[in-house]
């Protein structure tokens, strides 16, 4: 398990590379990428500032990791947030699942996205011409993360 | 000669960690708080409430804000201890 | 939308930055990618060769990615599948969806695999030990495709 | 003078496309074969079963062949005409 808060951006293609490492136990490499929108909620976005919490927000990923290998019949999960200022189109955040089929691989990635989402104490700052504002929860993220539920 | 005191509730002190649309509201991103021992998080929220302006704004129901005490998501029921890093997170909106 | 059949490796990160085209529409990329087993149902697997048919191969993949087009709101859609002889650890197949939400670049992705795992044309032949064989097509993809029934 | 010859179904021809499996049982990957006009896909089939050997047992029922006809796959009552691609494809297996 790797999980990263960084300054920097990444490179997705690297990061699957090293996740999967040639094991031909690897059926399946399911990833997900979150990218900066220039649209939120119908204003237009022209940057972004994502803070987080050192030390808890590392903890809280690890912890939706361990809690995704433990529904899930997988092999390794990579989870990469970036903090700091960003622009539209950058990369936000990377979750990479690998497992033997694919099915558990789409299962686990979704579900690390759906609890980062609602868990992790990330915060965004978007800038609007209206000014700076912090970003609102949305309530479509609790449902996501709710359908997980047992 | 020996003199013994009266058994007191002995002071702890905490810290308080306000993250991202909390210190900007309270222009502080960080303070300790001396406070009885044993004291619950719904009482350090009581505390914190009771100076008002932004801190009653911000801890009304509905906001949504949850406490972790040492990187802990704790419940309002939760007692801290002498030496907790207790921290205030809003909706969080990563990812 | 992009359908390649190809004997030639991919490279993941160098497709989906393609994908993504810097778009600041796009806020979610979902993408899978299949590799080679070097275990098949309980068989070591030493090598793999994959067989289309030419002309309905492009045209099925096609026709796949236009129904998750009509199904899920979403940006635009990348399958890359390799023909010819493959080695454990190989990379199989890509398929990589761009959308502004994730719940939709997720649904497309496994929409998209589990329609090509039981409609595209293209087998695959195993080297194991006892032998060269055709493997057999598996229920648990037509179980899979058939959640998507409606 | 002129002679009316009667009518007649006319003779079309089809080519058969024979896939992984099917290639490599029947040792051939495709054959143009002339039959009536109007033939169905079941027609064809059983054209081939009456071959018997490796045709009749790759088209026993639950070996799930299907068949494209110009790239599309077709039911059994589908009626190839002259110059189809019909192709037979066993259960897939890729990605």
């Amino acid at each position: 398990m790797t999980v990263r808060v960084t300054g920097d951006d990444f490179d997705v293609g690297a990061e699957i590379a090293a996740l999967r490492a040639d094991d031909a136990r690897v059926g399946a490499v399911v990833s997900f990428v979150g990218t900066v929108r220039d649209l939120s909620d119908g204003r237009a976005v022209s940057g972004l500032a994502l803070e987080h919490y050192p030390g808890m927000t590392e903890k809280a990923l690890a912890a939706i990791v361990d809690e995704a290998r433990a529904r899930f019949d997988i092999h390794d999960v990579l989870v990469i947030h970036r903090i700091g200022p960003l622009s539209p189109a950058d990369q936000i955040v990377l979750v990479a699942v690998t497992s033997a089929h694919r099915g558990d691989a789409f299962d686990a990635c979704r579900f690390v996205m759906d609890y980062l989402k609602t868990r992790a104490p990330f915060w965004k700052k978007e800038t609007t011409p209206a000014g700076a504002n912090w970003v609102d929860a949305r309530e479509s993220d609790d449902a996501a993360a709710a359908r997980w539920a047992r | 000669m020996t003199t013994f005191a009266p058994a007191v509730a002995a002071d702890i002190t905490v810290d308080l960690i306000y993250l991202a649309r909390l210190r900007e509201a309270f222009g502080c991103s960080s303070e300790s708080l001396a406070l009885p021992a044993a004291t619950t998080v719904a009482e350090v929220i009581a505390t914190l409430v009771a100076r008002g302006g932004a801190y009653a704004e911000e801890f009304a129901s509905g906001r949504g804000v949850r406490v972790a005490v040492n990187h802990e998501v704790v419940t309002t029921a939760h007692r801290v201890r002498d030496g907790d890093e207790v921290a205030f997170l809003p909706p969080v909106t990563g990812g």
